[in-house]
């Protein structure tokens, strides 16, 4: 069944330390002949170099209008197991905390009807499937969904939430990340899984300015978790990391971004009021410092890859909210800005370029935020700007 | 054998469920952490308990078979616990300390590489290459193997100034963080797309392949009921095929990738910032695109050898300038750095304080 | 009378005949110089000689009658050499130590403003206003002699952290260096233009009317042979205006002016820089403006309270956080402070860190 | 003849202490009926919030096309003596030096054609005499090209190049400003005198990065002076700033852009290679540093005024260019510059706007100079990047 295929370019990269994606799919093709045209497919676009997928086509779940990404190789007759090559997109668990169980139980279906390939896990956060037939695809999500597992977004639509291990198992995390997140991927249950908005919505919660779910780089909406209030500070701690080598001075003070640290050999000292919050000291002083202890997000707004016209990075829209369950405030303001974005966008515009085609003002107007300086890094640069006739009411 | 009763819009379960007893105990209450070793390291509790990590290096691309290999590990040291990270490594999620020796030496003869954790390389964040993707003008998986053989020491053991984060795009559709990383891999085109009329004409709709161009090269070819593309204006970034398959924009011979810098996600010290373009071209060189890797490995150790302490590459480069990260690293200077589109204008320098 | 001969295209009169004997001894041979008051300095050149400079404030508007007046001073103390400053000051070029002091009794008696070398306010730079320009939407030179009596002692005596380069453009043409000035005010318009259709129909070329909106709010009329405006995209930058008068933007009622800040031209330890918008609107209330003078002696005086010696007010700016300028000087943070124009990508705030 | 008007609004603004601009147009009146109607119209403006002055129509003198700003009232009838109201430009002396006897000429001149109103200087450098009347312009351009004054630019033309003082009076001018302006004054004669360049083109030369002519922010060509090589250090003057109570760390070390001195007490030390020449120390210790001896400029291109996509300021183009006599090199530069702009430009385009609009690229190339670090901030962001054909061959 397997070993169809002589791959002397793959084979080379199963040498070296790294694990090999070769000897993932080689494993996989001992089993599954999707698999093994996968590798000769593979093989061949290393010796051409170039892919031999047709663009995908509309093919899902009966009432979903997502979580499938159809794929068909343009060389069917040469590679037939790869003829239909779907992948699956399934809801990750918030924070990507599985038991061996469940993990067997999602190979186990996988195996029965696809490659056995697997992401885990795809760029958005899914857990993804890789490879399986058209006429698996009913079967598949009627044995992953009656044992828990949903669907994840795909095409215009929600998608999948996804966020940091916050909580769980991080004393940084200034809200319950996968909470909220478990929260929001039910809330919008029926926009993941029926496309109806101008374009994809993605939304990442990070428990602190580190976001090590890149949030502000690839979220419509990002959740970036901080605090109000003083900095803790176990001086008995400092004095520690002190004496274990750490220049204070040049790690730490110097490289504050807001300069209002200082260190005079014993005592650190924090004026609050200065910090912009960066993490930089708290991540590397674990021990002694801690965040305040009114804790609370950041939303930010728009982020992106560069397709068409540059990458955005999200934008600081509400400088700082509560987020407790069952997260009421944020779900409604949440629901407003997909709605103004829903009525404006042209097809396949996200949020982020909607706001720069109509200006920050419509878009705040519409979600009822007050303009703030922390919105923008500096005021504007050009003397040509807008008044409403509101403006000239005082 | 009959299908069990499908359900819809249940979502994912719950995570409660899936984490260990000491997690649910000391949830929210962290106090510290430690990095024990690059690959392990220890989450102390207010309450005193701790939990220990262990992380796993993966090619993300994984077989049923290798899951199920990686499930016994966690039942036989980690009561079945275990997670994955944002960069797509594994962890064992390890209450008991005792067990922790035994999983390391497991590890090592079975040949995970552990490691990734505090200041130095983790995992490659990427997508999905000729593997499975129709838009991919590289393989990523190949691009990252090739990477991390070379830069295997930076996850295992060697220390770096701070974390640098690597990223493969195999388009720049771009769907890792490769914007936003700092040292990245993205894949791009150099030759206007070929246009085949017949299909364009019977499966594409015209206006909206017009609009899809960000430079306004595309013009209607009435006469054969197609379009055209201006080659002064294309610059190659394959939107049109995106919504237009028949406007072909892969040419095996001249596609390739570029190698990106200097980004970061954080709000560490300095704001985060977008990646920008150090080397614009090399072929690509399946299995192993030596040159690239070799690249990439020189803009890493230049860094290595010259930042501060916590400073990450764009912190590094931005505070040497621009122009010092190009003598320093010895990568030629060509139009192509010079941004004419969307960002251009705070691009130019305007200043007369510069480095010579 | 006979009028002399005219001569064309020979261009000004060669400088070096206006050089006084010292500086055509020292030219280029300069070795330092010393700012002895507010109003005077020292330049020591290599040989030795030293050439004394007495700074004194100018309305830049000089009747003859000034002028001559200046130039009798300049013969009695100097030779007959002076200069201006490119800020539209008049030096007194003394090449005679002795006649120091003399000269400067003289000007105290004539009540000639002596002062604006060093870190302190200079003459404001500012253009026409209704003096002289069709385009004004405000008086330049009653704003600039209105800030100036009241910054008076900073242009005399009082020192800042630095220099602070304050201007007035009286539209938003900006003819003087308004958009790189420490603070500056820039008259604004804030009405759609009214069309006179009958003289656009008689006056000006449609097309060229329709191309010069850089919002595309102007549509032609075709009905009435004119154009029309769609409100809800005029920013009001009057270019339309320049190109057909007919169109006009004055409106007395809401024109007015607002105030930028934090731009600066040199590199010193940072990049020159754009200034930005602090205060997007005072009505015009002549004579004497004193809401708007009020608003800039606020950002002046809290810069000079809360700078660091040689800060700009920009770099001051910078390091603090706009969040914090807009708190420590009270000032409200509103819609057009937020660019929705060329810049507003970058301008957006795109960090996790900022201060509250 | 005076007094025709009651002022009691401009009268307010006789008060207080900087001089006033209405006492000099009251001094004028007292001569110049012309100079009396301006002061009433002004007094009408400073009532009703408006200016009184009609569009500019084309005047000026026989044989060229610019120099003089057409102004006519739209009250003529009230204010009789402003129904015509043209400024002329002059051209200034090279760093605005001048004898008394020169500027008693111009101004006799002036008292006989006109209203007796100057600007010293106009924005742009010129020599303004404010208000005349069309009939006088050709009497006016006789009697100041006899004496060796000619006109100022205006139009779609080259305008008065300016500079600072440079080496007249100033100890860090890297060039010799006052020549150099003299000298491309001369050369563009023709080009000033007859508009017909697709727009404006300005040109400012400062001495050094301290650009006190403003050249980067208002000149579509700015030369700024630089060096090579080391600073110059006098350390016994050093210590005499440290003496007298400069804190040298505070002031200097910690200012340095580029972190590149040091100062331990006693002597202090530059990291030359990394220096960016920023002048900021030299500025601030002028008698202990002077700039390094291989002197030059840099060439910036493409600053203007907001209108109407927002400001511009001047890009690197050459980071280092000799600049002595006879300026060959630095003046085939710019007419290269000048013709690839006048080649391609819609007009009313600025040099910068068009750079803006067609890519740096063609630009350097029509001009001959190689793609280099300097010219950027930073490289650029988005994947998004042409080839040409040229760039295949190797
Ligand atoms: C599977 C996945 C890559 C992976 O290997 O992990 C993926 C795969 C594709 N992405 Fe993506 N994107 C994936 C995460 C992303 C991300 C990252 C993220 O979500 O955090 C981005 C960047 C962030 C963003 O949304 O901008 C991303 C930005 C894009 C774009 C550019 C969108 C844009 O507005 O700039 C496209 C192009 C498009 O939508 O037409 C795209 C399009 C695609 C398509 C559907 C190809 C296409 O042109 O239609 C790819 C299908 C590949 C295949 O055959 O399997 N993908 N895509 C990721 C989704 C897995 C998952 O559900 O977990
Ligand atoms: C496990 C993970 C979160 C998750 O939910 O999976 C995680 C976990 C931790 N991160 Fe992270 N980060 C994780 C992805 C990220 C990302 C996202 C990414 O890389 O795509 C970032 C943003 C990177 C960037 O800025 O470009 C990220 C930026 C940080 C930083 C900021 C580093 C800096 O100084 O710039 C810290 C603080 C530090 O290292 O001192 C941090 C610190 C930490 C700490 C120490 C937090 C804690 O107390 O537990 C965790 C272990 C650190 C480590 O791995 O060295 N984490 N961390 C992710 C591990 C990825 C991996 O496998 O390597
Ligand atoms: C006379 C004049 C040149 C001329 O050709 O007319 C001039 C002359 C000097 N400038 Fe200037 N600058 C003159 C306009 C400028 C301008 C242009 C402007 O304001 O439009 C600038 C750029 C301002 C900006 O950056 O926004 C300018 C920025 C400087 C600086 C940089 C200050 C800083 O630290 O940012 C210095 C250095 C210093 O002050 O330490 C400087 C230093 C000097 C020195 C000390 C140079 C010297 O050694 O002779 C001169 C006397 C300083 C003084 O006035 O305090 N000059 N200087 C101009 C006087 C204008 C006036 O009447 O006030
Ligand atoms: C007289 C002067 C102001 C002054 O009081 O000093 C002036 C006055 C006018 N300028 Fe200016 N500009 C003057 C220097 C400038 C400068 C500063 C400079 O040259 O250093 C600028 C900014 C730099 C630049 O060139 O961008 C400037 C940017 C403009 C603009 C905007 C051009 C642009 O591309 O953004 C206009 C609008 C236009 O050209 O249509 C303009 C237009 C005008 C007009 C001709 C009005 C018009 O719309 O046609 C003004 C005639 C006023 C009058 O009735 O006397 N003026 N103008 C300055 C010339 C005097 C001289 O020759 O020395
Ligand atoms: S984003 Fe912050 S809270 Fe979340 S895992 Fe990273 S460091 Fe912890
Ligand atoms: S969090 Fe950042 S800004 Fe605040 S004190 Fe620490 S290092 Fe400074
Ligand atoms: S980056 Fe491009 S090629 Fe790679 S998975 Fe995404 S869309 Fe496909
Ligand atoms: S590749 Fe991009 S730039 Fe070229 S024609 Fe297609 S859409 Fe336009
Ligand atoms: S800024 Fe405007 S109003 Fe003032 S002189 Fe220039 S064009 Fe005229
Ligand atoms: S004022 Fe400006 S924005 Fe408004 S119509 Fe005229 S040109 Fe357009
Ligand atoms: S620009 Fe430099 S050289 Fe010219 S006057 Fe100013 S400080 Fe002197
Ligand atoms: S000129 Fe500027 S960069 Fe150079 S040493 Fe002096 S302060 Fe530093």
């Amino acid at each position: 069944m397997s070993g169809k295929y002589k791959t002397p370019m793959l084979d080379e990269l199963e040498k070296g330390p790294w694990p090999s994606f070769v000897t993932e799919i080689k494993k996989a093709a001992k089993k599954s002949p999707m698999a093994d045209d996968e590798l000769g497919q593979l093989e061949k676009s290393y010796v051409t170099k170039r892919g031999y997928w047709k663009h995908g086509g509309i093919v899902g779940v009966l009432g979903y209008g997502g979580g499938v990404i159809g794929r068909y190789s343009s060389l069917p007759e040469e590679f037939p197991g790869v003829a239909h090559f779907h992948t699956i997109r399934i809801n990750q668990t918030s924070g990507f905390f599985y038991t061996a169980k469940a993990l067997r139980e999602i190979c186990d279906i996988w195996d029965k009807y696809g490659s056995g390939l697997t992401n885990l896990h795809g760029s958005t956060g899914d857990l993804v499937l890789l490879g399986t037939k058209t006429q698996n695809l009913e079967a598949i999500f009627a044995e992953y969904s009656s044992r828990g597992w949903d669907l994840g977004g795909s095409g215009s639509a929600m998608r999948t939430p996804s966020c940091c291990v916050g909580p769980g198992r991080c004393e940084w995390s200034n809200y319950d990340t996968l909470d909220l997140t478990y929260n929001l991927t039910q809330e919008f249950q029926d926009e993941l899984h029926r496309p109806a908005y101008p374009y994809k919505f993605k939304i990442k919660a990070s428990g602190c300015a580190c976001d090590c779910v890149a949030s502000i780089a690839r979220a419509d909406l990002s959740i970036i978790g901080t605090w109000k209030g003083d900095i803790q500070i176990d001086q008995t701690e400092v004095k520690k990391y002190a004496d274990s080598g750490m220049n204070i001075k040049a790690e730490i003070i110097d490289m504050c971004p807001t300069n209002c640290m200082a260190y005079d050999g014993k005592t650190l000292r924090i004026d609050n009021a200065e910090c912009n919050r960066c993490m930089h000291c708290i991540a590397k002083m674990t021990k002694a410092l801690r965040p305040g202890k009114e804790r609370g997000a950041t939303i930010l707004v728009g982020s992106k890859a560069p397709i068409v016209v540059g990458s955005l990075l999200s934008w600081v829209i509400v400088p700082f909210i509560k987020v407790e369950p069952p997260y009421t405030e944020l779900k409604n303001l949440i629901r407003k800005m997909i709605e103004w974005w829903d009525d404006n966008a042209k097809p396949r515009e996200r949020i982020g370029e909607l706001i720069e085609t109509k200006g920050m003002r419509p878009f705040l107007e519409a979600i009822g935020v007050p303009p703030q300086p922390q919105q923008v890094k500096e005021p504007r640069k050009d003397p040509f700007f807008f008044w409403s006739e509101s403006d000239f009411k005082k | 054998m009959a299908l069990p009763q499908r359900q819809t819009d249940i979502g994912p379960p719950k995570y409660d469920q899936f984490l260990p007893p000491i997690i649910k105990k000391n949830y929210g209450k962290w106090k510290y952490h430690e990095v024990l070793t690059p690959g392990t390291m220890v989450h102390v509790a207010e309450s005193g308990d701790k939990l220990y990590t262990v992380r796993v290096g993966s090619p993300r691309l994984l077989s049923t078979e290798t899951i199920r290999e990686i499930c016994d590990l966690a039942e036989k040291y980690c009561d079945g616990y275990l997670r994955f990270t944002t960069r797509n490594n594994v962890e064992f999620l390890v209450s008991d300390k005792s067990k922790m020796d035994p999983l390391l030496a497991e590890l090592k003869v079975k040949k995970y590489s552990v490691g990734g954790i505090g200041p130095r390389v983790s995992n490659v964040i990427h997508t999905q290459g000729w593997v499975h993707c129709h838009s991919a003008c590289t393989d990523a998986s190949g691009l990252v193997k090739a990477m991390m053989d070379e830069l295997y020491d930076y996850f295992t053991t060697k220390e770096l100034p701070n974390k640098v984060r690597l990223a493969v795009a195999c388009c720049v559709n771009m769907c890792g963080a490769v914007h936003c990383s700092d040292i990245a891999i993205v894949a791009v085109h150099r030759k206007v797309p070929t246009i085949n009329d017949e299909m364009v004409t019977k499966t594409c709709e015209i206006p909206t392949t017009i609009a899809s161009c960000p430079t306004s090269a595309i013009r209607p070819n009435p006469a054969k009921k197609s379009v055209t593309i201006n080659e002064e204006k294309c610059m190659y970034c394959g939107n049109c095929f995106t919504v237009c398959p028949p406007i072909d924009i892969h040419n095996p011979e001249e596609d390739g990738v570029a190698i990106v810098v200097g980004g970061k996600i954080g709000s560490l010290r300095t704001d985060p910032k977008f990646s920008k373009l150090a080397i614009p071209f090399f072929y690509n060189e399946p299995p192993r695109w030596p040159k690239v890797v070799a690249a990439i490995k020189n803009i890493l150790e230049t860094y290595a050898k010259h930042a501060k302490k916590h400073e990450r590459v764009g912190e590094w480069i931005e505070r040497i300038g621009w122009e010092r990260f190009f003598k320093l690293t010895g990568i030629p200077f060509t139009f192509q750095h010079i941004d004419d589109f969307t960002f251009a204008r705070d691009t130019f320098r305007t200043s007369a304080a510069f480095k010579y």
